[in-house]
């Protein structure tokens, strides 16, 4: 049973991506920086990331490119996580970048990047 | 024949991209152009309508046929909704022409298109993956949009709707990965005609990921924590856009994963009971407000409860009354959000204290939060009265009658805040330090416009009945989705 | 080293938060024992059988997500955009006290110019070729931006022009764009391939792909580069 | 074979301990180095599920461009995490 787990390649990554989604929410939920809470989403949304591609992968194929000859479309593995994770990254990082740019506004009225020091809005 | 329903995303992306050059032409000019584009955009979706309400049309994207390719899916429901997001769109972007609401008028007008655009997309689009890229457009451009005045309040909500809206997107791509590990699509009617193929395990989970996910995007308690602060923290025709048009695409999102795709009852079921827990937390929030625009976004959120509720009963006559809600909430809102946003313009704050007696010297802009006000109270001859009678007709028949005393009993909540406010506008006396000023033409007609909206659909909603009985059927209908989006549609 | 007192160390909702958490985890662990990982199936199939017939690339993540998918990646390209002026409207005018500022040491002054000819030529080499080997836009876009990037902290005053970053964003766009609507007209539906395919394995080749790419290598290197130099800020 | 689980295995571990460390420690620049780690490692385990394309992004994306955006964003606010609740 545990050689069958550690010799698969899938659940050696599978165990990587719920730590990392674990870490992440973790440090969402709990951490009071801005910053920090953003860096753990990065690691939550790797993880997500690493998910897709685990689910795509097949033990024994290669990369889905064409480029060796006489590669055939039955030794490779699953192309569509790929382009998915593709958009995934890209979305990631733009949305990544604008949080930034709106804490530094945060930052300019509150003095703090401690979210409970922010004040919570009222009236 | 008519115009390829596509160019409803094209063209606003073309006019999007292409707004920067336009600064160099004439400074409003990018303005005018998002005008323009979602007039072309109200044009286009109401000429599609009928030829949708015939039969649901299909429309290819790189010329592969579903599920090999991207295929918009436009039935009555999600062409219904198209018609509703483009024209509040139109009529807030009149409103826009002369608000000064940023400096950055050239990046703002790029904003409000693509955030009406994602919305569009959301609701015509086949494919669950490219659902979420348009989740993501319409989302990323509401946090710009929210804390796009810099200051305190805005930047904050906007911190607070970026950190939950990632959570949202990360639970979706888990549920959206789960589907495609089990059934190797992402066709939307592709994966409802297999879902039942899945470990039911697996299902359940994926299910549960994306019920989350959309949750958070339509502000279903107890995942909308932050969008009181949104609505209160963005500029005022930016909210009026958040409840008429981003949350509907948020609901068309939610209620097309859980009816067509995954058909999961007791996730239905769910529904009902979230959408009450909705209504009534949000309506005792609002109670405690001071500040307006706030008390409006609560009770924006109890509007919502109520048509997740509707939802939730999944009869037709209550999926109707959804329907039929849809359309007087986002009507309503609008124009309370931009009459209360040029009130509190004038009187230099929206909070109940610089609101005091504003009525007088606005009486017309008073006047129009007045009827806004009643509508949403369900004051019989204007429009929220019928759909909330649809609504609770239709509860009551599927015998949730402790649930129906207890929308009652919200109502009469809301009456009393809404009252509240009446009061203070027209009651208290007239306040000497406003000055009086004229208010612009641009900002006059999409109030007229929206109340005479209010005032017509409330006397006759007759005119718009087969509609509500169309979609609520598109609703129902899972199997005729399916078997039109993968053999064909209809033609246009 | 500061003492902290073990209540503050161990909150109680933190711990209850990572039990939670840790609970969910195992159960999804136990789900990935459910998962299918045992062959392509569905769409991908096609996609890998069909791949070369359809638009005669070499790199079937290329063909799927310009091709196939174009529709999402004209999306994503959306959405750096919409990030990037997002983040333009809201950092506008934000100026702060410069801090003092550590000049890089002269090596990398002058070594900095001729290494950003490198750096674009290597973005646009892999964007160029997206389409036979691995990267495109996306990436070259990026390395193209991590160039400037470097101009950027490593000269003292150096400003890019925001005339051609906003020029190419919105050129790079509307060819995106373009390149569809032609497919519309030509072909009746949206971003359909109107060009003759070629021969896999060619540079000219897969038809609207490479213009594709490229567009989008311009427009993601012009907008991350945007995005890097509005972050930078105005420095007084 | 063996030696491809074990990289994996190696690059798995250090993912995960840089992830924690990034979220435990309050000094934000540590924090970003370990989160740019996290990626780094991400990308060479792309690689290893033949995902060259993803690899690449990542690589340039997550380790490079994201880390000097948060740097950024640290240099103009601060950079440790004051720990004070309430």
């Amino acid at each position: 049973m545990i050689e069958r787990f550690l010799m698969n390649t899938h659940y050696i990554v599978l165990i990587g991506v719920i730590l990392l989604l674990i870490i992440g929410f973790f440090g969402a939920l709990t951490k009071r920086n801005l910053i920090k809470i953003l860096i753990a989403l990065g690691i939550a949304d790797t993880g997500v990331n690493l998910f897709f591609i685990t689910i795509g992968y097949i033990s024994g194929k290669t990369a889905p490119i064409f480029s060796k000859n006489g590669l055939t479309a039955s030794q490779m593995v699953d192309p569509v996580p790929q382009a998915l994770v593709l958009t995934a990254i890209v979305i990631g990082v733009a949305v990544l970048a604008l949080g930034l740019s709106i804490i530094i506004r945060v930052y300019e009225h509150y003095g703090t990047l401690n979210v409970s020091r922010i004040k919570r809005m009222r009236g | 024949m008519s115009l390829n329903p596509i160019l409803m995303i094209a063209v606003p992306l073309f006019v999007a991209f292409s707004i920067p050059l336009l600064g160099y032409i004439h400074k409003k000019a990018g303005l005018y152009a998002m005008s323009a584009t979602l007039l072309f955009n109200t044009f286009l979706s109401f000429s599609t309508l009928p030829h949708a309400f015939e039969k649901p049309i299909r429309v290819i994207i790189a010329g592969y046929k579903p599920p090999f390719g991207i295929n918009l899916a436009i039935t009555p429901f999600s062409i219904f909704l198209a018609c509703l997001i483009s024209l509040m769109g139109f009529i807030v972007s009149i409103y826009l022409l002369k608000d000064e609401t940023t400096e950055t008028q050239e990046k703002f007008s790029m904003l409000i298109l693509l955030v009406v655009m994602g919305a569009t997309g959301i609701v015509l689009t086949g494919d669950i993956f490219n659902m979420f890229v348009f989740l993501e457009i319409m989302s990323i451009s509401s946090y710009a949009l929210t804390s796009i005045r810099k200051d305190r309040k805005g930047s904050e909500a906007g911190i607070k709707f970026l950190l939950v809206g990632s959570i949202s997107s990360t639970f979706l791509l888990l549920g959206i990965a789960i589907i495609y590990n089990q059934l190797g699509t992402l066709n939307m009617a592709d994966i409802a005609r297999r879902f039942s193929q899945m470990n039911p395990k697996l299902a359940f989970a994926a299910v549960s990921f994306l019920f989350l996910g959309l949750g958070i995007e339509s502000e279903m308690f107890p995942l909308n924590a932050w969008a009181p602060d949104v609505y209160q923290g963005a500029p005022a025709p930016v909210a009026a856009l958040f409840s008429a048009v981003t949350v509907k695409a948020g609901l068309y999102a939610m209620i097309r994963f859980l009816y067509t795709i995954s058909n999961n009852s007791s996730f239905i079921k769910l529904l009902m009971l979230f959408g009450i827990a909705t209504v009534i937390v949000s309506e005792l929030s609002a109670l405690k407000q001071t500040d307006v625009k706030r008390m409006l976004g609560y009770s924006s959120l109890g509007q919502i409860g109520v048509i997740l509720f509707a939802v939730g009963i999944g009869t037709k006559t209550a999926l109707e009354g959804a329907v039929f809600h849809f359309v007087n909430h986002a009507v309503l809102k609008a124009t309370m959000f931009l009459s209360i946003g040029l009130l509190a313009k004038y009187a230099g704050g929206s909070s109940f204290e610089e609101l005091k007696g504003i009525g007088k010297k606005y009486p017309f802009l008073a006047g129009v939060f007045a009827i806004g006000a009643l509508g949403v109270m369900g004051f019989p001859p204007l429009n929220g009265f019928m759909s909330k009678l649809m609504i609770l007709t239709a509860a009551a028949k599927a015998e949730h009658v402790v649930l129906v005393m207890l929308v009652l009993a919200a109502s009469v909540v809301e009456g009393f805040y809404y009252f509240r406010v009446l009061q203070v506008m027209f009651r208290e006396p007239e306040p000497t330090r406003i000055e009086k000023r004229s208010v612009s033409l641009a900002f006059v007609i999409p109030l007229v416009v929206l109340v005479g909206m209010i005032v017509g659909i409330g006397l006759f909603p007759g005119v718009l009945m087969p509609y509500f009985k169309g979609a609520a059927m598109d609703i129902l209908s899972r199997g005729d989705y399916i078997s039109v989006m993968l053999s064909g549609g209809g033609a246009l | 080293m500061k003492r902290v007192s073990l209540k503050k160390r161990f909150r109680v909702k933190n711990i209850f938060v990572f039990v939670v958490l840790v609970y969910l985890g195992f159960q999804m662990l136990s789900l990935g024992f459910l998962l299918d990982l045992k062959d392509v199936k569905g769409v991908a199939k096609y996609y890998l059988e069909n791949d070369i017939k359809d638009t005669q690339s070499a790199n079937v993540v290329t063909s799927i997500v310009v091709n196939y998918r174009g529709f999402d990646t004209l999306g994503e390209v959306t959405v750096l955009f919409l990030a990037a002026t997002g983040l333009g409207a809201i950092l506008s005018g934000y100026r702060k006290v410069k801090k003092q500022k550590i000049l890089a040491n002269t090596m990398l002054q002058y070594g900095s110019k001729p290494l950003l000819a490198i750096i674009i030529l290597f973005g646009a080499y892999i964007f160029i070729h997206g389409h036979l080997s691995p990267g495109g836009g996306f990436q070259g876009g990026t390395v193209i931006a991590t160039g400037f990037l470097l101009m950027l902290l490593a000269l003292e005053g150096y400003e890019i022009k925001h005339g051609y970053i906003k020029w190419t964003e919105s050129l790079a766009g509307l060819t995106f764009v373009t390149v569809g609507l032609f497919g519309l007209f030509l072909l009746g539906s949206f971003l359909a391939d109107f060009l003759p395919l070629g021969k896999v394995g060619n540079l000219f080749s897969s038809g609207v792909i490479p213009i594709i790419y490229v567009a989008v290598g311009f427009k993601v290197g012009s907008e991350l580069t945007g995005l890097l130099d509005n972050m930078m800020g105005v420095v007084e | 074979m063996a030696t491809l689980v074990i990289i994996t295995v190696l690059c798995v571990v250090l993912m995960v301990v840089a992830a924690w460390f990034a979220i435990r420690t309050s000094d934000l620049v540590s924090a970003v180095i370990g989160s740019s780690v996290v990626s780094l490692m991400a990308s060479v385990l792309f690689l290893i599920l033949h995902a060259p394309d993803v690899a690449m992004t990542e690589a340039a994306i997550g380790a490079g461009l994201s880390t000097f955006v948060f740097l950024i964003a640290i240099r103009k606010t601060e950079r440790y995490e004051k720990d004070e609740e309430q």
